[in-house]
């Protein structure tokens, strides 16, 4: 977790950038390595039920990882494999919960994109788009009560996620409330099939926002630089205390909503519109351009990348799955209310 | 003096604000205004900004304490009515249900739930909504019939750990009322003995409580000892208590206000054959609100839901078989 | 029912305007006397459960009513007596309502403002907040598989339902439909005791318009010429076809929540202030500064109006209530599948 | 040729499309994709501009469909999994499930809940919700164990005219397979004796009908016949038929993949015992679901559910008593 610094013009900050760039950059890197390799074993029939990838949403999903610091808070959505890494998550655990590791913060319990630690305020998705948001507020507003001031909670959602009611009323309850939120849109033109023009008509998502009161920004989610200066605002906004921000990001999902999609509905226009740009490319070229790396140097990183991403593979892979017999079947914490009833408790031995 | 049913849950939220700085209140007018039945008046100035106002948003007022209750702080929810939890139902069963299991992070949240049904008040201001809450793992559902369960009951519903919906009687709020707020109280989890008896059982809970107890009365002059259990929390159940009680009496009749399609009064009778059918030495009988909503007219009304006379009439027919 | 038409200029509109807002003014006059009896018999022990007044908010509700006809969908809320009248209810359903006559459209099974005729686009409200504005949408769309066109729905809700999942969903999809949909929010500056500021952060909520994508005008809800030309044009604006549209009318709730509720939370400088106006006093005065009518006239409407409700409350309170025995006690229309298990059926006797 | 489940679920809202002119479809991704799982595929073509894409928003979905069913039409909605539901609960019981009680307008709509566990989908892809459904009076329940009845119960929903919740099990999808499509059926309202017996009943409804079926295999050997009751709906329930297994074996488990906690299991002995106490031989017995979220890894899986292994274990258990 890296702070960005965003006043241009003094050589301290552009070192600082470059820093961050280059950090935000190796998240990206490592997210779509490993999303591959999830595939992968997907296909290879090693992880059950879905996988999703963020592929086409790295430099966003790394840039919202890198802003934030210790003490923040992140409820990041499926395609946020990136941002999940820069805000602290190990190779190691991700792989866990997608293999159903007993050792995982999951515990085999839930799976693939649906893990977090909430104590670290990495909070774990529930399936429900839009749930996440004032779980966020929850937070945040428990800070202001114990006097913890300067952090933020960054929630991430879809396009097709703005159409839900918990939307909505989350992103309202935070202007009411004030709260250092950063809500960041991927609107990457699709919900599964839907294209954004059945999914609402407005002219342009940005224009929500003073329906809420709430501050806003567009950015175009294939351009690291972009996203970094973007979310990296809005989040020191946040942080000095100056109310929620709304950001926009337009570009495309460069796969299928799931692995077992081949997204055959997407407008082949898209594709080879700026839009349909592979942000991880457009990020190598800047590196290049500035000569902040070359050829070699992103050879040497990718091979890096891929052997820590082995490495973390082959050691889950041995870890323990979760076993039926030791779990303790309790959905709630106050052991002496549990109640197990003796007609539920068959023996299946 | 004397205290009431309303009172003492407003007595308890003092008491729970007072003695821990991570309780705070939010819901509908719960400020300034001190709720729609007043069951937090004045505790917004008595406890300057831990009583917070949200806007008419259940999900996000249900999603918001999940977060706060993730922090370290013990939120009490007041939805408005029962009735309008539906639209934050999302959240209690798939937010705050899930989060100890999924992360092994507690998730102590209170959620009052001002329920039943109020002559006058119709189809969507007097439900009952304690089964579809029971049904889901990861929630407590507490149901107090006195006035010193509901004092006792939600300040241990704040202390417990878990999501606890505290359904709490309308029909009880005003005229039920106790000489002192209790100091010491039975455990949730424990089933009580309204009522002692020798024929019969009938287990209740919440408002029903009064009517079984009322039916018992009235069988008294016939010659009928009728035992009166109050359940006080639906889930978990005291099973021990009720066929403790069914074993003396070999008797059962489940009284509930909610509809009876897999209700608390299924769940009893079901406990009670799997476990404990040699006690019984008549079939189980039970008597819910008749299957429809809950209707406006207080004629209706009446009919649709239990009453001491119905109870009495179905305690008659089944000390009868 | 009655059709404004609203362009200005010629001297037959101006006489069909006239009499629209004369019509108007006498639904705002009904209802007002009608909320009045049905309070006085509230307080004398006549009427159970809550009684809910739109005192303050009767010009923007008969505006609304007046706008629509026969074949329009209208989804009224707790503050439109006078709305529902020009839509079209009998004096006599309202009090049957309130009342719980046997023969009322709610046969005593529903109270209050729970009142409709669905199968005349009058829809009943149930008590959720922002829910019935989606229902409306699906009777227009319903309309739209039926080839007929031309029809308009209008759903009232207040600045408090704004804030509600409900309105933003079914909003949302009214513009992705491209529905004849009006909806109008009556902006009373409280949600029950809850003040604006408490409810949401967004300097106007014409405002949240743009993030729909519809149209909006914004109206003084206190002045009768302004809501009929407001309500006016949305209703035709979306009988051409042109889409849906949110009227946004400012106003002060010039009564409880409830008559339980003595408001005593309400802004005193609210009510001196000119949003706080009555809006049946300023229609008067219209009505007397353009000659439609005089003192003596306006007497005499009023005593025409409280005969008119004196004998239907008369006559409602001599029907019979609702009878348990003789009620059939199903809530599904197939009796085939249907079923009353015995043990929920002890003979109360 | 063969059909399976799923194709039986596309091929009746072909039919119903085809015969019905009031019938549209609405569901997320439902059109040129298909949906989710591909109930819908090539619908929206077939039937141009009747099936239609919504955004995801489940209470406005739901909300339309009741407006669309009160002027005649007679929606389809898919949920794109049973557990969103959830957030449109509200609009399916307080608005769908009341109107008819309220105003005499039937509510013909019917709704597709893809629903029960499958290996690997975790606890918000996997929930059983017909218990919080069939709670409620107005609401029909569904649970189609076989593909013929997928089929014939799906044209059937489409037919009545009240809201149906149809829980079709995403388990039962693929890899369920019929000869062809039926030309007759059961209707709706009437259990299925699914294998005679003579020694116990089981009573089960969706995928659990396929697991209790095995169970029964597995405890031919060994001498006994068990009976299987394929309940097929829910709500309501063919007492009758459950009963007259009962009178018949004496001996009655009942097998639910939802959570125990006042589930269609509870109701079923809950009637058997109040109207049928002297049938029994032996306790009643349930089976269900462990009381926790439905797990993701398949090894957890396979220990929540009931499993055919589960049912005969508890089978020889109930056996003996
Ligand atoms: C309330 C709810 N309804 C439906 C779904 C099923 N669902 C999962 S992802 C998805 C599409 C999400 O689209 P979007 O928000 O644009 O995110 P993206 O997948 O494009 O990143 C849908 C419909 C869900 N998870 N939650
Ligand atoms: C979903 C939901 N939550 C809570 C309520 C309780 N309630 C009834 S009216 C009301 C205030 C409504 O305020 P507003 O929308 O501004 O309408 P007004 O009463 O001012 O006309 C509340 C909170 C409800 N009916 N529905
Ligand atoms: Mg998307
Ligand atoms: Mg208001």
């Amino acid at each position: 977790m890296l702070q960005t610094v965003l006043e241009p013009g003094t050589a301290e900050n552009a070192a600082l950038f470059r820093e961050t760039y280059l950090a935000a950059y190796r998240f990206m890197l490592l997210a779509r390595l490993l999303d591959d390799k999830f595939a992968a074993l997907w296909r290879s029939g090693r992880i059950h039920g879905g996988v999703f990838l963020g592929r086409g949403q790295e430099a966003l999903s790394a840039a919202t990882g890198v802003s934030l610091k210790k003490g923040d808070v992140f409820a990041p959505l499926i395609r946020d494999a990136a941002g999940r890494l820069a805000f602290g998550e190990t190779v190691r655990d991700a792989a866990r919960t997608y293999l159903g590791s007993a050792l995982g913060p999951m515990r085999g319990r839930d799976g693939n994109v649906h893990r977090g630690k909430p104590r670290e305020g990495y909070l774990p998705m529930i399936s429900h788009l839009g749930a996440m948001i004032s779980v966020v507020n929850g937070i945040l507003l428990a800070h202001r009560f114990k006097k913890i001031s300067g952090t933020v909670g960054v929630a991430s959602i879809g396009d097709g996620a703005t159409s839900t009611g918990a939307f909505h009323e989350a992103l309202n309850q935070a202007a009411v409330e004030k709260l250092p939120l950063v809500l960041v849109v991927a609107d990457n033109q699709y919900a599964y099939s839907t294209p954004t023009a059945r999914q609402f008509a407005c002219r342009d998502l940005a224009d929500k926002a003073p329906g809420y009161g709430v501050e806003v920004d567009s950015v175009d989610g294939t351009d690291l630089s972009a996203c970094l200066k973007s979310i990296g605002q809005a989040v020191a906004h946040a942080r000095a205390g100056r109310g929620p921000r709304l950001v926009i990001a337009t570009l495309l999902r460069l796969c299928g909503h799931g692995e077992h999609d081949d997204a055959g509905y997407i407008d082949p226009q898209l594709k080879t519109s700026p839009i349909g740009r592979d942000c991880l490319k457009v990020a190598e070229e800047h590196l290049v351009r500035q000569k902040w790396a070359d050829a070699t140097t992103l050879a040497t990183w990718r091979s890096e990348v891929t052997h820590e991403i082995e490495e973390a593979i082959a050691q889950v892979q041995r870890e323990p799955a979760p076993d039926p017999f030791a779990e303790e079947w309790r959905a709630i914490s106050s052991r002496h209310l549990s109640e197990t009833h003796a007609d539920n408790e068959v023996d299946p031995a | 003096m004397s205290v009431t049913y309303l009172e003492a849950i407003r007595e308890a939220q003092a008491h729970a604000l007072r003695d821990d700085p991570r309780v705070f209140i939010y819901g509908q007018d719960v400020g300034a205004f001190g709720g729609a039945f007043k069951a937090t008046k004045n505790l917004a100035s008595e406890f300057p900004g831990r009583v917070l106002d949200s806007p008419i948003s259940e999900d996000a007022i249900m999603g918001l304490a999940v977060g706060a209750a993730i922090e370290g702080m013990r939120p009490i929810v007041e939805m408005q009515f029962a009735d309008f939890s539906t639209v934050g139902f999302n959240q209690i069963v798939n937010q705050a249900a899930t989060l100890f299991w999924r992360t092994n992070v507690p998730c102590p949240i209170t959620v009052r739930l001002p329920f039943g049904g109020t002559s006058g008040s119709g189809p969507f201001h007097s439900q009952c909504m304690e089964t579809v809450y029971a049904h889901y793992p990861g929630l407590i559902v507490l149901t107090p019939a006195t006035v010193e369960d509901a004092y006792s009951m939600l300040l241990e519903a704040v202390a417990i750990d878990d999501p606890v919906i505290f359904c709490e009687h309308k029909f009880l709020y005003y005229h039920l009322k106790a000489e002192r707020l209790p100091s010491e109280a039975l455990p949730v989890g424990k089933a009580r003995i309204a009522r002692e008896g020798r024929d019969m059982t009938i287990v209740a809970y919440s408002a029903m409580v009064h009517e079984a107890l009322e039916a018992a009365k009235e069988l008294t002059p016939e010659g009928w000892e009728v035992e009166v259990v109050d359940l006080r929390s639906v889930k978990p159940i005291d099973t021990d208590t009720v066929m403790a009680s069914v074993a003396r009496t070999g008797r059962l009749l489940c009284v509930g206000e909610a509809w009876s399609w897999g209700g608390a009064t299924a769940e009893i009778i079901a406990r009670v054959v799997t476990e404990g059918y040699g006690l019984l030495d008549a079939p189980p009988q039970r008597l819910n609100a008749k299957d429809t909503p809950v209707p406006y007219h207080p004629n209706l009304w009446a009919a649709h839901r239990p009453t001491a006379r119905a109870i009495a009439a179905a305690a008659r027919k089944l000390l009868r078989l």
